[in-house]
């Protein structure tokens, strides 16, 4: 069982094969399926953990202040530290909620977050599902959390809860479509949806710098939609403090709150993951046409380095635009959506289609 | 579902409900305890009807009990950001009474602290205007500035927001000596930080879609509702008590009355942000030409105010603060009436924000810049 | 205009209505029964035009109780004060204003809720700040054992 | 064509506007040793008030556990809250003549406003204000203090 960083192809491969070989096919199944599960839960919650630490720190350098300071060094265990008291609170549910839906709510965001995880390819190999309609899968169960949100805001029995749900609804279908657009003009530059061909295609150069103008206009767009899909600022209207209070999640509390919570910061993993694969080249490493020395030592660099390198970067501007801009009001964001993104889009996807066509391409 | 189907069908349309929703008095964006009653339509406002009270603590039945430099300390706790202002408008109201007339020096120093307290007042005020809007950053920035301003307070005042500085006759104590080189140490920063104000909140596209043309107040509804202060003179009323009826040292000062004509939200932020300005270069003018003297005039120890009527108005961040004293000749007042500048502003908000979404209903209510205490007393 | 002359002008224009002199402002009295009257008139005049209502004083005189208003004229910047008693203390009453100025609307029930003035034809008038059933704090007479801590 | 550029212009001049934004919260980001933060009770040693800062008002007392505190009751009638209590006792002198002195000198903090007005009006300066900010405490009764310490005498030569 070699264990190379750089290709986890033949690992997984071995791991397949010793359980084949000592279990029956069924139970080996059984036992790789409970594995995987458990790796992806393992990695969502401690990624989540750290990513609600970082937009702690992130969010206070912003602010010039130190952000958590007190539980362990720099506050490193504040995170933990608040899950465990999520954990401890007592759930309250409002007296006339509809009981069936409102504990559901939680557990649909948080499916849906996983369910879009498993097609994202962490390194060469690292990845659950490689359909070839890899994209199309995305596009659709990233769509599905919102019935989740939508069934929050309305089982909770509260006004401002149900404010917060059907903004969120209008908001999150409208940007569903910029998404996609924005990635189908990738897909079209790429000739396919399945992610790993996508990222093998980058080996040369990555898409936003070969796909040059109208790649970049699309990984701009798709930053803006995937902001507004994962309900963070300046679209955070769904829970807009200062206006709902919290919007959808008013309601609940404790662990159910904590589901909604790291939905979030899911979310806001897996937009970034899209936008690393599709537009910066996955785990692929920086290459510059000839320059032969330097592509070698960027080779050097693991490839799961690379891609939780780029993924950050992207998460680091996505907290960037929330603690910079005020907020949009309902009707603006739908009129950026409908007004702008979407005649851009689409105006950019028959330019992509021209690229291909003449090849003025890199 | 047959009924539902029914009704779609007989209507022709989906039928709708108004709703109503109780903003505050626990909500983010009341800033203390407000309570809106506000009728929705979807996201549409159709009616706003201010409810307060909660933090009514009878200043004014209080002020009946207790000796006029007594009362000072109570009107601290009015207007919080206003302090300076709130005590100076009872010191003035007791002087014009007893006809004291204070030294220059008192006159420049109040001034002064005037000035600081309305910047210091300002800043806060943008901040939470960045952070009613969603940019939460502005927060820290504005509350980062303010903490010079208090620290002024606290080097001369000894308290940094319930300050109670002024005195009938005068001043509670001197400046300390490191005052002046603290306030134009301060202005020197300051200046620095404001065109960052601009650049971070002003011109952003998204601000600008959010308050130009909302909430207009126009001219005449100012006056009839008595809008005062900055978000008076956003819609163009010169209400500018300073400029009007002048007192302490503005007679001495160069300055502008802010005012604009456009009447909506954007022009209440810019009034502001350019009072801010103006704030700087009053405070430049008499900083260093702070005369001589004593800090107070030598008072009685129990004051008494000849028998009548009185009245003193004076220009607070928020606009126009009156103290109007009725005296029998005791040692205590006979009725003490505060005109506060948020109470007549705050009912104008209903005027504002018809047909207006729940956040233009926040945006607008920040710049009305309401502080509770002030409105409840 | 200035005092003296407003002075003047109001003697001539109110000749049943006491005008003095104070220290500050020319002060008018009318009788109850005026009241509304006068403040059509105060308005509607061109030459004098007080637009603007900067205060409104509720007072308990122990006979009786009086309503003090600051008005202010925003073309012309003079300043007036118009005083009104009622007949009555326990169930005073006085005509609103409330239509000729509308942000006395406001201060008319504040002070129906501190003084338990009740205006006619008052379109909303109720409690402002304190429960109903309190008392009326600011009258001479209210007692509050439990929250009055006398010294 | 007109309203056309006008759309694009407005795209770029928006998009202009929020990287202006962007470029301050980054200046702020990339320049963390700027920071304000106060880590406050880490920073208790060094932490200095000014020197009117009104914390609560005590009364100095000298080694020989002498004050200036004659007892006549002016801070009392100064206080707006009542947060102030004399009691009073009398003495016979050793010259034979009968004093009344401070016998307690109570002080509420819970009630205090810190207005100054009892430190201003004080003929002697026996009282001042304090610099100690920290009054919580577990029991509402802790913060009625007596100022004059027990068994402490006036000192030798205040006026009365």
């Amino acid at each position: 069982m070699a264990f190379n960083i750089y290709d986890f192809t033949s690992l997984t491969h071995n791991i397949h094969e010793g359980l084949a070989q000592s279990f029956s096919p069924w139970l080996a199944t059984t036992i790789e399926w409970v594995i995987v599960g458990v790796a992806y839960l393992l990695f969502v919650a401690l990624f989540g953990l750290f990513l609600v630490y970082a937009e702690r720190k992130v969010c206070a350098a912003f602010q010039q202040r130190l952000g958590p300071m007190r539980v362990g060094k720099w506050g490193l265990l504040q995170t933990i530290a608040d899950f465990i008291k999520l954990l401890m609170k007592e759930l309250i549910m409002p007296r006339k909620a509809d009981w069936f839906l409102y504990n559901l709510a939680p557990f649909i965001v948080i499916i849906a977050s996983f369910l879009a995880i498993a097609v994202l390819p962490f390194a060469k190999g690292l990845q659950s599902l490689d359909f070839d309609i890899g994209v199309f899968y995305l596009t659709s169960v990233s769509s599905v959390g919102v019935i989740g949100i939508l069934l929050a805001g309305w089982s909770s029995n509260n006004k401002y809860s149900l404010i917060g749900a059907m903004r969120s609804g209008a908001q999150i279908l409208s940007y569903e479509l910029s998404v996609s657009l924005s990635l189908l003009t990738m897909v079209v530059f790429a000739g396919t949806m399945q992610f790993s061909a996508i990222v093998e295609g980058q080996r040369d150069a990555w898409f936003i710098f070969s796909g040059h103008i109208p790649a970049i206009i699309a990984f701009v767009i798709f930053l803006i939609a995937g902001t507004a899909e994962t309900n963070r600022g300046p679209f955070d209207l769904a829970e807009a403090e200062s206006e709902l209070v919290a919007g959808f999640h008013t309601e609940y509390s404790g662990i159910k709150f904590a589901m909604f919570f790291l939905a979030e910061y899911i979310n806001l993993f897996i937009i970034s993951a899209v936008a690393a694969t599709v537009f910066l080249g996955g785990w692929m490493p920086l290459h510059f046409g000839n320059l032969e020395s330097f592509n070698h030592v960027m080779d050097f660099i693991p490839p799961v380095v690379w891609f939780f390198g780029k993924v950050l970067f992207v998460i680091f501007v996505i907290m960037w635009f929330k603690w910079t801009f005020p907020r949009l009001r309902v009707d603006q964001i739908l009129t950026l959506e409908w007004k702008y993104l979407l005649p851009i889009n689409l105006v950019n996807i028959l330019l992509m289609a021209l690229v291909v066509l003449t090849k003025f391409h890199f | 579902m047959s009924e539902i189907r029914e009704v779609i069908i007989n209507n022709d349309r989906l039928v709708t409900d108004e709703y109503l929703v109780n903003m505050g008095p626990q909500h983010p964006s009341t800033h203390g305890v407000l309570r809106l009653l506000v009728r929705l339509e979807g996201e549409k406002v159709l009616n706003v009807q201010p409810h307060s009270g909660y933090i009514h603590s009878g200043i004014e039945k209080m002020c009946e009990a207790i000796t006029y430099p007594q009362i000072i300390h109570l009107t601290d706790r009015m207007d919080y950001l206003s302090a300076h202002m709130n005590n100076e408008a009872v010191a003035l109201c007791v002087e014009k009474a007893l006809q004291v007339e204070v030294p220059d020096r008192v006159k420049y120093i109040r001034t002064i602290m005037d000035e600081l307290a309305r910047l210091a007042s300002h800043q806060l005020w943008w901040c939470v205007f960045g952070m009613d809007l969603g940019a939460l950053t502005t927060f820290f920035y504005g509350l980062r500035d303010r903490e010079h301003i208090l620290d002024i307070f606290e080097e001369t005042c000894g308290a940094r927001m319930t300050v109670s500085y002024n005195t009938p006759g005068g001043l509670m104590f001197d400046i300390h000596p490191n005052f002046q080189k603290r306030v134009k140490d301060f202005i020197k920063y300051f200046r620095t930080k404001l065109p960052e104000y601009d650049k971070l909140l002003s011109g952003n596209v998204i601000l600008r879609e959010r308050t130009d043309g909302i909430g207009h107040l126009s001219l005449k509804d100012a006056i009839d509702f008595g809008v005062t202060g900055p978000s008076g003179r956003a819609s163009g009323f010169s209400c500018d008590v300073r400029k009007h009826n002048p007192y302490s040292a503005y007679p001495l000062v160069k300055f502008n009355e802010i005012l604009d004509h456009r009447c909506d939200t954007y022009a209440r932020y810019e009034v502001r942000m350019r009072e801010m300005h103006e704030s700087l270069s009053i405070i430049e003018q008499l900083i260093d030409n702070i005369p001589a003297g004593d800090y107070a005039v030598k008072m009685k120890g129990v004051l008494k105010l000849p028998e009548g009527e009185f009245y003193q108005r004076v220009e607070t961040a928020r606009g126009e603060l009156g103290v109007f004293i009725i005296s029998d000749g005791k040692k205590n007042p006979y009725r003490v009436k505060f005109r506060s500048p948020g109470f007549s502003n705050l009912f104008a908000l209903n005027q504002m924000t018809k047909g207006h979404k729940i956040a233009d209903l926040v945006a607008i209510m920040s710049t009305l810049d309401l502080i509770i205490p002030d409105i409840d007393r | 205009m200035t005092n003296e002359e407003l002075q003047a002008y109001l003697t001539g224009r109110f000749p049943e209505a006491e005008i003095k002199l104070g220290a500050q402002y020319v002060e008018m009295t009318v009788k109850a029964e005026d009241l509304h009257d006068a403040a059509v008139q105060l308005k509607e005049s061109e030459e004098i035009a007080f637009d603007y209502v900067f205060c409104l004083t509720g007072v308990d005189y122990a006979e009786n109780m009086g309503i003090i208003y600051h008005l202010e004229s925003i073309n012309h910047r003079h300043v007036m004060v118009l005083k009104v008693r009622t007949a009555d203390r326990l169930n005073p009453a006085i005509d609103t204003v409330s239509d000729v100025w509308i942000t006395a609307k406001y201060h008319e029930r504040e002070a129906y809720d501190l003084l338990g003035i009740h205006f006619n034809n008052h379109t909303d008038l109720r409690r402002l700040f304190l429960e109903d059933g309190w008392g009326f704090p600011l009258r001479k007479d209210y007692v509050d054992e439990i929250r009055i801590v006398e010294r | 064509m007109k309203s056309f550029i006008e759309y694009i212009v407005s795209i770029f001049k928006g998009v202009w506007t929020l990287l202006v934004g962007m470029k301050v919260t980054a200046k702020y980001f990339f320049t963390p040793w700027n920071n304000v933060t106060q880590q406050y009770p880490e920073n208790r040693d060094t932490l200095v008030m000014f020197e009117r800062f009104r914390g609560e008002v005590i009364m100095p007392h000298t080694e020989n556990n002498e004050h200036l505190c004659t007892g006549c009751g002016i801070c009392e009638i100064n206080c707006p809250n009542g947060s102030i209590e004399i009691i009073s006792k009398s003495i016979i002198t050793p010259e034979g003549k009968k004093k009344r002195i401070i016998d307690q000198h109570i002080y509420h903090l819970g009630m205090c406003t810190l207005c100054n007005l009892c430190v201003k009006a004080c003929p002697t300066g026996a009282i001042v204000m304090g610099q100690k900010f920290e009054h919580a405490v577990w029991d509402r009764s802790e913060l009625t203090k007596v100022l004059n310490q027990p068994g402490s005498k006036i000192a030798e030569g205040v006026k009365e």
